[in-house]
């Protein structure tokens, strides 16, 4: 649903002007963007300094510590709020005592990494597949759209465990994630590229770019992949705390990351029936998942509307459709 | 008083100013024109009239009295109580303009009812009633009609009706024949004229045309940038202009009725043929839904010459332009090209990619030609530029910081390039101001003149090109009906669609246009 | 019209038949011995070897798939020992767990993921489009504001941390709601709406920040239209603007969108059902993909695929029958 | 095998388990194993009333031959009567067998090959019709067919034929290995002695199944009743179960099921959280609710043991059942013995206990066969490693292995959230072997992969978790499948992890299978279990212990130490 609803609003986003400049300043315009920005710079810091932080506090996302847990009654962490304290900063997670907040800094390499590859996979295949159906005749066309609807009603779920399955376990797991939900989530990219090259084909400067002498190739480099880049963009800022989720989801069902490596959504699986027991152990991956997922789509919403400025000057009337007229 | 009293009218959106210092009035039952090129705030000056700048962040000064409403005072009820009852509005593009998703006889009567207590009954029938008026041909099932089932101007028809249903005294017409071929332009402009005289409303007629003002107006009133630029009798603006904005305006717009410019050219029938055109058909679409967009036709250009193509929407002579440069593949028929072919487009926006330098754009047939070495390039696009009357420094800019005029200077610019021998231009330039077609008519005559190029030109409207073409070629549903010598064909056109097209072009002649009408009354009666 | 939907019919066909073949595939190469997964772990070889030629297990792949298909368009028997099983068309054949027809099993689940997806698809519309009108309503005030930050956040969380949150917070904290335990329309049409409640809000929420916006979006589209201008210029009120000439055409992609959703989540919500332990067809899909179970898992990704055609389809149509601009063909 | 569903949790089901639920033992204080008859509600328990039982898993299998069942299972005992059967008392008592539909345990001839049964008189089945031995001979031959695969393999290798015959719709002739003389005897020739005959009578596959009536693959819709109840409703395959009084059962010919209620109602597929929700509320029906499927989670453990009212509810069971760590010694480096015994040195068992639910969900183990007497428990423990592990010695001995830099090893584990071959007991090890110096990679594999993988030798890995649990409270089903070398499996599900083949051994298990004298065998099952542990073949990790809620109008609550869960042939509601 989230698809139908970008396709939606990406797809609408016309060509802005040429130059980075407005672009910059609208998007320094928005308090909220820049609130989100920074959160999601701190994020990627945090998960790129995972180790150190983790060594700051003196722990380790693996070690086991059996004496921090009551083990008598199911493996409750002792002390108050999950065992919050000076040397486990976020408490540890109940029948292991593994240090929490190592494990959260952790998870965020592999949950922000693995939806970044993700979504730079469904760019390059949604740009490829989109422009292909765009530039090709009726029969491409029809046929990658066709195989656009099979890959939309693919459950992503029987995919990841078909793979999960069939892909030795030697294989990095958050590279396998990452490929799947490359593999499986293009459709949105590739239908907003569909019908940007297929308008933009119909335009005159690409016509005058026929006329010039250049070659199919050349035009897609010269005329169009400029062109797609706005829509693209816009969508694949939307489309990276989604994957976000979409890994989390896999993890959650047991399809995704693998342990030992800390992932948010397999923390979240391991936790869903501590919600009475520990919930902390439940509330520190929930809330990071949402600040992250919130705070870009938040930055992926002021990208949009700094790309698309257009979205705040349509509402008036008497000038916008007139000027056409008047020309 | 009058019907309308506008005394210093200023309209600003933020920081520009559409509209400044506007002042005029309107008699009841007179008409007036307000007339003026894009940017000149008549659209603007129009929807104040109604007040719909009212919530849209537009500031509004100065004072506005409609039919005794003091519209920049008057609360929401009041206005709501003006608009449509007292004073009606008909829009320029008639299909946007009304509700896709009910019968155009129960948009008619919701306004009506909006106005009137009565029964539902009673509004449906008001509005058979008036679009009977107008001139819808069996107006109790049409009237059950959606939208999107009429044509272009049926609609427009109904639009009409619609400000008809509650006998308005001011009827404001914005742009209301733009969106239309010539012919239902000529039908439209009668039947306001003959709505008015019977109903005694007045009339306030927008428009770029200087020919639909004279066709249908008693006063006229000239803008420029947001002011009045001259006033006064129809008549004698337009025949014995005082300010030289009006004057060049005036002298700027293509008639008809005048002769070729002479381009010095030679005359045609002696120079080799570069395009021959063979029973060409274009057929899009297949199966059930399939459509001759061009069918069956045949044509020759030769260097040096100008061939005008004209037609009305639809007649497929745009698919014809593109099939002469190549960038269409006929369906069927011969079509040969022994030369080298370049085109210039119709919209200024769209033909010049946004996000490349112009120069960029221009020197795209020479790199496509494999030229590599960058100061010859530089030294070629700059020379190009400077042909088309643009400033050599211009090669870095980009797209949107020029003018319309300027751009299809650019495009002329880009074709140059590719050393053509012949250039087609299609609609080259339909979208820009009078003045401004003027200017770059002049520039083609003028690059033909000296490179010896041949020219095709598209277009629809009649005027220009009767004022470019050697020859010209009428072309209607895919065909072309009548080809001939310009002056023969516009002087004594054979063929009945020609005449009937001949005949709709608004006269800028008031007195003229008054012959004409019932010229057209007379043909469309035979 | 009839071409349209011919169209639209051939390409669903093709659609489905295409997801099989690529289920097929994938399981085909993925691990598992199946006929031992179905004989049972102490199975003799000589047993496997038997279940496997009952299973068709050693064909090779096109004729398996073959089988399939003959099941599919003309039903199949399957020997009981003592007689005959007739499995008719659209056969699926039997799970390899539990030797139930694939088809009874999916028609089982269908009612529990109906019922949360149309409880949950009212819901969401209900909020859904009365946040957006409202934002409309209150445009450029605190309250739009606020309910743009609303519909963020909800857009920014998964289902499985707001059904989670809401648990600790409804059921555990606050106790106002039960866990959910699926309870069948037919029994107690009370309970079943008191247990689904906490599933309906949590899809509730996740999905309607999407149709809020929508519904924004498109109102002040449709609002800054022509034809709204044209009957503002005839002194039709706000009111009757808004609900006679902007809602009609403004909606149409919101409910174009809700057919979308609905017809996915037909297919199961699999987060959802599995959170909540709802047993409809997602949860039957988690299930039978985990044990390798192939008819099912086929029959259900035919099941899902035919409801996202399907809305799809639908989605066009109502589009396309809201506004008579868009012709089919 | 067995692999009861420990834990079924919310999102992972648990691997393709075909079996009923294992058992609960009773309940009463952690240190009061298998004490403590008649716990549940106060009074005395009396006749009527439904009983509700929320389960997690349908009824799927309810054919007496496809059911894998541990000494007749709990549901399908309400049904189904069998030759022998467990007896239905708490704790150690309940792991013994008593006579069900035979008079005795049977006759066994002077080696033990030839098993004679005399049925009881009066058995009757749900339509009246008098129970004969054909019938139960019959049922068996079922058994064998493809159709109706699924049930254990001790039939099919013990009787003579029993290996090739392919069950009767196939194979009108019969079993020949079967006889009976008479409507009320059955004599049974095995191709070995077996002294264990009398366990395996208590498998559903002795139920009696008439001819008349059976419907192959489709029996299980309604499957004739010989016991206390009978099917008067089956939905969804099995998802539920409504099951009324038997008329023509005879409490006079059963001494082990009680059958209070008048009426079971059996309500599958529904969430375990929904199930332990539902039974700590105890509302309505509930209040009568047990289940036979759904143990409490760590999570769930947690939060009953903080409500008194709650902790009184919850019936503990010991269920025979060892996870451990499998060596396969055709591997490197795990043929040299002295890797082995490293790695049985550093295992740190108090966190592998805690990664399986912490120490009442699990106890650690340093014996392979259970710390049951049944079993023949006795106790040992070679490579002590105390509470935590004993990296020091771990190290020495991988030095005197020749690796006194460490090494790096693979261990392979499911990926189902079991909580016993599951990736957080993996994790757990692997840190613990960090400390003495042995690199541990994981690889984790999804259930039916992770059996096709560890149970086949063609790709055995060398270092993996897995599990084993009881058919009968006894060695033999126990042992001898892991250790005897003749029971190496080439092509299908091998469990002899160790590829043990030691004569000695082979001839020992031979020996005890002549016993029909089951404590003596006992005994030397745990000498044989001590001898073989010394070869560290495999390094036992705990035991694991099922807790289970049950409602509060629950009475007679009993829980043996031969299925481990509460019994409810056995549970009052009135």
């Amino acid at each position: 649903m989230a698809e139908a609803l970008l396709a939606e609003e990406a797809g609408t986003a016309p060509a802005p002007a040429s130059g980075a400049g407005p672009f910059w300043r609208r998007l320094r315009a928005r308090r909220a963007a820049l609130v989100a920005a920074a959160v999601v710079a701190l994020l990627v810091l945090v998960a790129l300094a995972a180790p150190l932080l983790a060594g700051i506090e003196g722990q380790d996302p693996t070690t086991y510590h059996p004496d921090l847990v009551d083990s008598a009654t199911g493996g409750v962490p002792i002390g108050s709020f999950g065992g919050i304290g000076a040397d486990h900063w976020l408490g540890v997670e109940p029948l292991t005592g593994r240090d929490l907040f190592a494990r959260v800094v952790h998870g965020a390499r592999v949950s922000l990494g693995v939806a970044l590859a993700a979504t730079l996979l469904q760019v390059l295949i949604g740009v490829g597949i989109g422009l292909a159906a765009g530039l090709g005749n009726r029969f491409v066309d029809q046929a990658l759209s066709r195989v656009t609807d099979v890959v939309v009603a693919l459950p992503v779920m029987v995919i990841a465990l078909g793979a999960l399955a069939v892909v030795p376990a030697s294989f990095p797991r958050p590279v396998l994630i990452a490929v799947i939900i490359g593999l499986v989530g293009w459709s949105g990219i590739s239908k907003i590229v569909r019908a940007q090259t297929l308008s933009l084909k119909s335009r005159d400067h690409v016509a005058a770019a026929r006329l010039s002498g250049w070659g199919s190739w050349q035009i897609a480099r010269r005329e169009l992949l400029p062109a797609l880049a706005a829509p693209v963009i816009t969508y694949a800022v939307l489309l990276f705390p989604s994957n976000i989720v979409v890994e989390a989801a896999l993890s959650f069902l047991g399809v995704g990351i693998k342990p030992p490596t800390p992932s948010w959504g397999q923390m979240l699986s391991d936790a869903d029936t501590w919600y009475q027991a520990a919930p902390t152990y439940l509330l520190i991956p929930a809330l990071l998942l949402f600040v992250t997922v919130l705070a870009l789509t938040v930055l992926g919403e002021g990208v949009r509307t700094a790309l698309d400025p257009r979205a705040e000057s349509r509402l008036r009337i008497g000038t916008g459709r007139k000027k056409e007229a008047d020309a | 008083m009058s019907l309308v009293e506008v005394s210093d009218l200023s309209i600003s959106f933020g920081d520009v100013r559409a509209v400044d210092g506007l002042s005029f009035s309107l008699e009841a039952g007179g008409a007036l024109g307000v007339v003026g090129e894009s940017g000149s705030g008549k659209s603007a000056s129009a929807y104040a009239l109604l007040g719909l700048h009212r919530g849209t962040g537009a500031k509004v000064g100065g004072s506005i009295q409609v039919a005794g409403v003091d519209v920049t005072a008057a609360d929401d009820a009041e206005l709501r109580a003006l608009r449509g009852a007292k004073a009606a509005m008909v829009f320029q593009d008639p299909l946007s303009s009304l509700d896709p998703y009910y019968a155009v006889g129960d948009q008619i009567a919701e306004v009506y009812r909006v106005h009137h207590r009565g029964s539902r009954r009673a509004a449906r029938a008001r509005a058979v009633e008036v679009l009977d008026r107008v001139g819808i041909p069996d107006a109790v099932r049409r009237s059950r009609s959606r939208p999107h089932e009429f044509s272009g101007g049926m609609r427009q028809r109904a639009l009409i009706a619609m400000a008809l249903a509650c006998e308005p005294q001011l009827l404001i017409a914005d742009e209301p024949t733009t969106a239309l071929d010539v012919t239902v332009q000529a039908q439209i402009l009668d039947l306001l004229h003959d709505l008015r005289r019977e109903t005694g409303m007045g009339l306030l007629l927008v428009t770029h045309d200087v020919g639909v003002a004279a066709e249908s107006v008693d006063e006229v009133l000239v803008m420029q940038s947001g002011r009045a630029v001259e006033r006064g009798p129809v008549g004698e603006v337009l025949v014995a202009p005082r300010e030289p904005y009006t004057r060049a305006l005036l002298a700027a717009v293509p008639r008809v009725t005048e002769q070729r410019i002479s381009s010095g050219a030679k005359p045609a029938g002696d120079g080799e043929v570069l395009v021959e055109a063979d029973g060409v058909r274009q057929v899009f679409g297949r199966g059930k839904s399939a459509q001759a967009a061009v069918d069956g036709v045949s044509l020759t250009v030769r260097r040096g010459e100008t061939l005008g193509i004209v037609g009305e929407s639809g007649s497929g002579k745009t698919t014809l332009g593109r099939m002469l440069v190549g960038l269409l593949e006929p369906t069927s028929g011969r079509l040969t090209r022994d030369a080298r072919v370049q085109m210039v487009f119709q919209d200024p926006v769209s033909s010049l990619n946004p996000r490349r330098s112009i120069g960029e754009s221009v020197a795209d047939p020479l790199r496509a030609s494999g030229e590599r070495d960058e100061a010859v390039i530089r030294t070629r696009v700059r020379d190009l530029l400077t042909r088309v009357g643009l400033a050599p420094e211009s090669y870095d800019r980009y797209p949107h910081e020029f003018s319309g005029g300027q751009r299809q200077r650019v495009g002329i610019a880009r074709a140059l390039a590719a050393e053509p021998e012949l250039i087609v231009c299609d609609e080259a330039v339909s979208a820009l101001d009078v003045t401004t077609q003027a200017q770059v008519t002049a520039l083609l005559a003028e690059l033909q003149r000296e490179l010896g190029l041949a020219l095709v030109f598209i277009a629809h409207d009649l005027a220009v090109v009767r004022q470019v073409s050697d020859r010209v070629a009428v072309m209607r549903r895919g065909r072309i009906v009548e080809e001939g010598g310009v002056d023969e064909v516009y002087g004594n056109p054979r063929d009945p669609y020609t005449k009937q097209l001949l005949a709709a072009v608004p006269a800028l002649d008031p007195a003229l246009a008054t012959v004409r009408r019932a010229a057209r009354k007379e043909l469309a009666a035979a | 019209m009839k071409w349209f939907l011919l169209r639209r019919l051939g390409g669903a066909v093709f659609v489905l038949l295409a997801l099989s073949v690529v289920v097929y595939a994938a399981f085909y190469v993925a691990p598992g011995d199946v006929a031992q997964i179905a004989c049972g772990p102490r199975c003799s070889p000589a047993q496997v070897a038997q279940v496997s030629e009952q299973l068709h297990l050693g064909d090779p792949l096109y004729l398996q798939y073959a089988h399939f298909l003959q099941g599919l368009f003309a039903g199949h028997d399957y020997s009981t020992g003592t007689g005959v099983l007739h499995c008719q068309a659209p056969c699926l054949g039997l799970s390899y767990q539990s030797d139930q027809q694939v088809t009874e099993l999916i028609l089982a689940k269908l009612p529990a993921t109906a019922s949360l997806a149309l409880g949950a698809f009212v819901l969401w519309m209900l909020l859904g489009v009365g946040t957006g009108l409202l934002s409309v309503w209150r445009r450029g005030r605190l309250t739009e504001r606020v309910l743009t930050w609303i519909t963020l956040a909800g857009m920014a969380t998964p289902v499985f941390v707001i059904g989670l949150l809401l648990i600790i917070i409804l059921v555990t904290a606050l106790q106002i709601l039960p866990f959910p335990d699926y309870v069948p329309l037919t029994e107690d049409p009370e309970q079943w709406a008191w247990n689904l409640l906490l599933p309906w809000i949590s899809l509730a929420l996740v999905s309607a920040a999407p149709y809020a916006r929508m519904t924004r979006a498109s109102m002040l589209e449709t609002l800054a239209e022509d034809h709204v201008r044209t009957f503002r210029a005839y002194g039709v009120g706000e009111r009757a603007l808004v609900g006679r000439h902007a809602l009609r055409g403004a909606l149409a992609p919101v409910i174009a969108l809700g057919a979308l959703d609905i017809g996915s989540m037909f297919g199961g919500a699999v987060l959802t059902e599995s959170l909540f332990g709802i047993p409809g067809v997602g949860r039957e899909l988690v299930d039978a993909v985990k044990h390798v179970d192939l008819p099912v898992v086929v029959g259900l990704v035919l099941v899902t695929g035919f409801f996202v055609v399907l809305a799809n389809a639908v989605a066009d149509i109502l589009q396309a029958m809201a506004d008579r601009r868009v012709v089919l063909a | 095998m067995r692999q009861p569903s420990v834990i079924s949790r919310r999102v992972a089901a648990a691997t393709a388990v075909l079996v009923v639920a294992a058992g609960a033992a009773a309940c009463g204080p952690e240190d009061n194993r298998g004490g403590g008859s008649g716990s549940g509600a106060a009074g005395k328990p009396e006749k009527g009333g439904t009983l509700t039982v929320l389960n997690s898993k349908p009824q799927e299998d309810f054919d007496p031959a496809r059911l894998y069942t541990s000494g007749g299972g709990n549901v399908p005992s309400l049904v189904f009567r069998t030759l022998t059967t467990r007896n239905r008392e708490d704790g150690a008592a309940g792991a013994k067998v008593v006579p069900d539909l035979a008079t005795d345990l049977g006759t066994p001839s002077k080696n033990a090959t030839v098993w004679t049964y005399t049925l009881k008189d009066g058995l009757k089945y749900e339509d009246g019709t008098a129970i004969t031995s054909a019938d139960i001979k019959y049922g068996i031959e079922r058994s064998f067919a493809a159709e109706l695969s699924g049930g254990a393999p001790y039939l099919r290798d013990w009787l003579i034929g029993g290996a090739d015959y392919q069950g009767p719709y196939k194979d009108k002739k019969g079993l020949d290995s079967i006889e009976t003389p008479d409507a009320k005897t059955i004599v049974f020739h095995l191709d070995k002695p077996e002294g264990e005959f009398p366990f395996l009578a208590t498998q559903t596959q002795t139920t009696p199944v008439p001819k008349a009536k059976d419907t192959g693959t489709k029996y299980e819709e309604h499957p004739v009743s010989s016991g206390p109840y009978k099917v008067v409703k089956n939905e969804g395959d099995g998802e539920r179960l409504i099951l009324e009084r038997n008329p023509h059962w005879s409490a006079a010919t059963d001494e082990e099921r009680k059958a209070y209620p008048d009426r079971i109602d059996v309500r599958s597929g529904l969430d375990s959280a929904v199930i332990n929700q539902r039974l700590s509320a105890s509302q309505g029906a509930d209040a009568t609710a047990v289940t036979t499927d759904t143990n409490l989670g760590p999570a769930e453990l947690a939060k009953v043991t903080g409500d008194k009212k709650l902790a009184d509810r919850v019936g503990t069971g010991h269920f025979g059942y060892t996870n451990y760590i499998a060596f396969n010694p055709k591997v490197k480096p795990f043929d040299n013995p002295k890797v082995r015994q490293a790695i049985s040195y550093a295992v740190d068992r108090s966190s592998v206990v805690n990664a399986a639910g912490g120490s009442s969900l699990a106890e650690p183990a340093t014996t392979f066969l259970p710390d049951q007497a049944a079993f023949g428990y006795t106790p040992y423990d070679h490579f002590p490693a105390g509470k935590n592990g004993d990296p020091a010695k771990a190290r020495e001995l991988l030095k005197e292995a020749g690796y006194p830099k460490g090494l790096t090893v693979t261990l392979t584990h499911s990926n189902d959230k079991d909580f016993a071959t599951s990736p957080e007991i993996a994790t757990a090890l692997q840190e613990a072997l960090k400390k003495a110096g042995i690199t541990v990679k994981l690889q984790g594999l999804e259930g039916n992969d992770y059996s096709d993988t560890v149970y086949d030798v063609k790709s055995e890995p060398g270092f993996f978790l897995g599990g084993w649990g009881a058919d009968w409270p006894s060695g033999g089903p126990f042992f001898a499948p892991i250790f005897d070398g003749r029971q190496i499996v080439r092509s299908g599900y091998n469990f002899n992890s160790g590829q043990l083949n030691d004569p000695a051994v082979n001839k020992e298990i031979d020996e005890i299978n002549k016993l029909t004298d089951l404590d003596a065998a006992a005994k030397r099952w745990g000498a044989l279990d001590k001898q073989v542990g010394e070869q560290a073949l495999t390094v036992p990790l705990f035991h694991p212990v099922y807790k289970r809620l049950y409602g509060e109008a629950v009475k007679n609550v009993v829980i043996s130490d031969w299925t481990g869960v509460l019994d409810i042939s056995q549970v009052a509601v009135k």
